[in-house]
């Protein structure tokens, strides 16, 4: 394991303080917690947006906080859902009189702890809605499956709402509408290391790749020999489309980078699943290339295809 | 079984160590078939539970326990945390208000934790989870006249019988049929729960007898 | 290698196929080259930015090609300077009649390609200046340095003067100036691979580092045992602080990803670097952390830090 | 030595083929002490010049070197494309209107060549570049009675020496000392080109005796 780090155990508490070492106008940190919330929380009259989950796959979710985005992120330890008492304090913090949405990835670990708090926050009066995001097609049971980069267009859609003066219930119902037409899938050439147990969460061949892998350093659903770009997308493009039709409709596209991927590769990725989907007549409104989800320091990318009405296309930025 | 309160704050310490000293081996589990996180977060609670509970007095079972399981639910995190939070603090409940718990009201405390994971975690026995092995122990305790080794060795039988089970519940599930053949994390993590049991106990006779 | 491409021979091409693909409205590549220019080039009465190198560097450089940052990137093979022509093809379409500004790192295949094509702008009455970046303090003789990461600072600065209506000799000072006053060095953990040749630029052991690293996978200047984040700061801090007095002084700092590095290391860098410069009195004005300035998957990070004035901060973006 | 119109072309299509076969070695020279493209810049490069003068016809040496020359300077890209490029231009400047170019001639254009490689890369003799190869030529050239063979030993040699030689310009510079012990990737390229000349005069002297 090769990492730019001090000693593991200081991993979270030392990134957040260099996120805020290097936006102290924008964010500061909840003294005591591992919450990051927008400096000039709560904003009376505004709903608040939390999201959080396991660190390591930075920028999310502390690098959404800000204008149009999240109000605040809980930021678990590497790969590990924070705790309710954490959520907690984030609620609070946001909380402009107005209600709160939760932006909860699909993780039993994440939907619990989020859970106890949104408990915790309604015994204390504020008003909380919660929305999980499962937009991972890997997994074949719609209930099963994970949150993975396509919760950044919920951050973005029911931020700039949220920014808006929308009420709670409109957002809450507006992350919904984003979370039910957004589906991903991801392949990986290369797995992370959880910096404390020091070791690939899996290993793969010099010629293998690991298809519809997850974004905490799980084994995908199928081992392959890796194949060109242009085969790796039609595979992910294939697979998405068994889940949305798009035919004629607008949509925008993410390529997400897992952590070490050059750009370049990306757009590779991009030039060819941006023609498949020109292909099957889809409008391709906005597109997105970059590292917006990432598993540390995991190769590969995820495909995320997000269906768009008229009040999604007009919230997302 | 003899379990006082002061027993009761023996077991989450010997539980705590067991944590400590399998940190790596539950973590490597995890990685196995989850994300390889599960022996750091125990031993990270269970080290502030004993934090908590070494040097404070208690009067009761419930109040040792309640303790813990706060501690856990703020310290754990991951699915794990709020999943024995909840147990614990389930079993708290039923354990108030007694300096000491007789087998049928731990068997009851017992049950209280189990529903509690169940309800948490939407899941229930076979689905290759920590429930796994707590459901084995409950029958066992609840045939009365518990003796902890034997609930020891119960919550071992079925933690290594959670090697055959496809998992249906939590990050494992994810890797559906290639989960079958790995031994559960938390099933392992319950199994050495149990397993401090009968040390605490035996101290605990020692200590009155 | 494991890389999401097709054919080596096609990854330049393909890449701006894919760059092009997602910003359809900001950006057009010129027929027949490998050039990004902006899709509304050439702005007339605006002096147009050019620059460029090998690819390989991504974003850098036809990720700044947009409002206030570059008119035109000419995107070489990768790691192998553009040829002059294509240069030329570049100044020609952004010039808006009010001259051209060339923006080039220092390397002699940059420096003599750019200078090709300058002269044949010059020779088809174009007005030309040419800036040269030199800021890898990693080079002992200042006339031989590379120019790196603190090349984006001169984009920024130059593309928010020449968009602000300023003239050619003015913006040509100001980069001169930016170029002038930023200071980078570099550290990289694990190399990188040209597509071309398959074959990592050197070999690390697993617990080496490589101290002073450019941008083209060459070897750095000193080979040693890798270090905490905290330790590697300070040999770097102390590095470019030998050749630029900050006390008293605004700057702005820039925490450049090598490629591969998740952005958790980086704030962890940030956290130790903004530390040491705040010792020593620094008003840091402006912080980046991310990838500015790639090289390939490269593992590691460079730091830049630029001493700004009331000029340089107020076109700083 | 007898550089005819048609010995020229040979020379150059020649030379393209050695630059393609060594691609792979020229380019771990780079690895080595650069950044691993010389090898694929230079094949690049003459692929297309061949493309460019293969089944054109030409009057003069100068026209079939001036041709390769723009070409190499539009496709070969890095340190390489301007600096080769610039020394076929300059030769093709001296061997202009030339059917057939004379030894001194050679080496005039040698010269000028040479002149334009030191001006576009502000270098000279003994910085280990591809001028260590082509300097040594230029002087064994012009001692007159020119043989390709000798010319090709010449390069050879100063090649083989550019090992000993501490960087100074390109990016081998960068590496200071430990550039030392590593042939130049744009000195062997050079040698290869003086190489594939013995080629084309033998077939020049065949194809005419
Ligand atoms: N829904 C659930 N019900 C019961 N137990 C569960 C459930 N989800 C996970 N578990 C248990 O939690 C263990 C994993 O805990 P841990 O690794 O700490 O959390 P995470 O999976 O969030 O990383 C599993 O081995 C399993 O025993
Ligand atoms: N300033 C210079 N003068 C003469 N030759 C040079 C100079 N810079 C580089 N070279 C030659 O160019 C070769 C490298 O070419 P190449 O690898 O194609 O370009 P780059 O260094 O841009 O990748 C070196 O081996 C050296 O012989
Ligand atoms: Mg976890
Ligand atoms: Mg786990
Ligand atoms: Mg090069
Ligand atoms: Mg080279």
């Amino acid at each position: 394991m090769k990492k730019l780090i001090n000693q593991t155990d200081d991993i979270l508490d030392e990134m957040l303080e260099g996120m805020v070492a290097a936006h102290p106008n924008e964010i500061k940190r909840l003294a005591e917690t591992n919450v990051i919330v927008r400096s000039n929380a709560p904003i009376k009259g505004k709903v608040g947006l939390v999201s959080g989950g396991g660190s390591g796959h930075e920028p999310a979710h502390a690098g959404y906080v800000g204008h149009k985005l999240l109000d605040a992120a809980v930021c678990g330890e590497v790969f590990t859902s924070p705790t309710p008492d954490q959520v907690y304090e984030a609620i609070k913090a946001v909380d402009g009189g107005v209600g709160v949405l939760l932006i909860v990835k699909n993780y039993s670990g994440d939907v619990m702890n989020f859970d106890m708090a949104a408990d915790m926050a309604k015994d204390e009066g504020i008003k909380v809605e919660q929305v999980i995001i499962r937009d991972d097609v890997a997994i074949a049971n719609p209930e099963d499956r994970r949150g993975v980069a396509g919760t950044i267009f919920v951050h973005k859609i029911a931020g700039a709402a949220a920014e808006s003066g929308k009420s709670l219930k409109d957002i809450a119902e507006l992350a919904q509408k984003t979370a039910d037409n957004v589906f991903s899938m991801g392949v990986s050439l290369s797995p992370s290391i959880v910096p404390a147990s020091g070791k690939p969460g899996f290993e793969l061949k010099e010629d293998e790749m690991e298809i519809g892998t997850g974004i905490h350093g799980e084994q995908g659903i199928e081992r392959k020999t890796l194949k060109p770009a242009d085969e790796i997308a039609e595979e992910l493009v294939q697979n998405l489309l068994k889940h949305m039709d798009i035919k004629n409709s607008r949509i925008a596209l993410m390529i997400n980078g897992q952590g070490s991927t050059p750009l370049m590769e990306l757009y590779i990725m991009n030039r060819k699943v941006s023609e498949l989907l020109n292909e099957k007549q889809a409008e391709i409104k906005k597109t997105f290339v970059g590292e917006y989800m990432t598993s540390i320091e995991m190769a590969g990318c995820s495909v995320s295809i997000l269906k768009l009405d008229d009040e999604l296309e007009y919230f997302l930025h | 079984m003899n379990l006082t309160t002061e027993t009761a704050k023996q077991w989450l310490l010997a539980a705590g160590r067991d944590m400590q000293e399998n940190k790596g081996y539950l973590s490597e589990l995890d990685q196995a078939i989850g994300d390889g996180d599960h022996g750091h977060n125990m031993a990270r609670g269970f080290a502030e539970v004993e934090k908590k509970i070494a040097s404070k007095t208690y009067d009761d079972v419930g109040g040792v326990v309640k303790d813990a399981s706060m501690t856990i639910i703020s310290k754990v995190g991951g699915a794990a945390g709020p999943l024995y939070g909840t147990a614990f603090l389930k079993a708290s409940g039923v354990w108030k208000g007694k300096a000491e718990v007789s087998d049928e009201e731990f068997a009851e405390g017992l049950k209280a934790a189990i529903d509690g994971i169940a309800q948490r975690g939407k899941s229930e026995q076979g689905q290759k989870t920590m429930l796994d092995v707590w459901i084995p122990v409950l029958q066992e305790a609840e045939k009365g006249n518990i003796e902890a080794e034997q609930l020891a060795q119960t919550a071992k039988e079925a933690m290594e019988k959670t090697e055959g089970i496809e998992a249906k519940k939590g990050r494992a599930a994810y890797l559906g049929e290639r989960s079958i053949g790995h031994l559960d994390p938390g099933a392992y993590s319950s199994y050495l729960l149990f397993e401090a049991l009968v040390e605490a106990i035996e101290a605990g006779g020692e200590a009155n007898g």
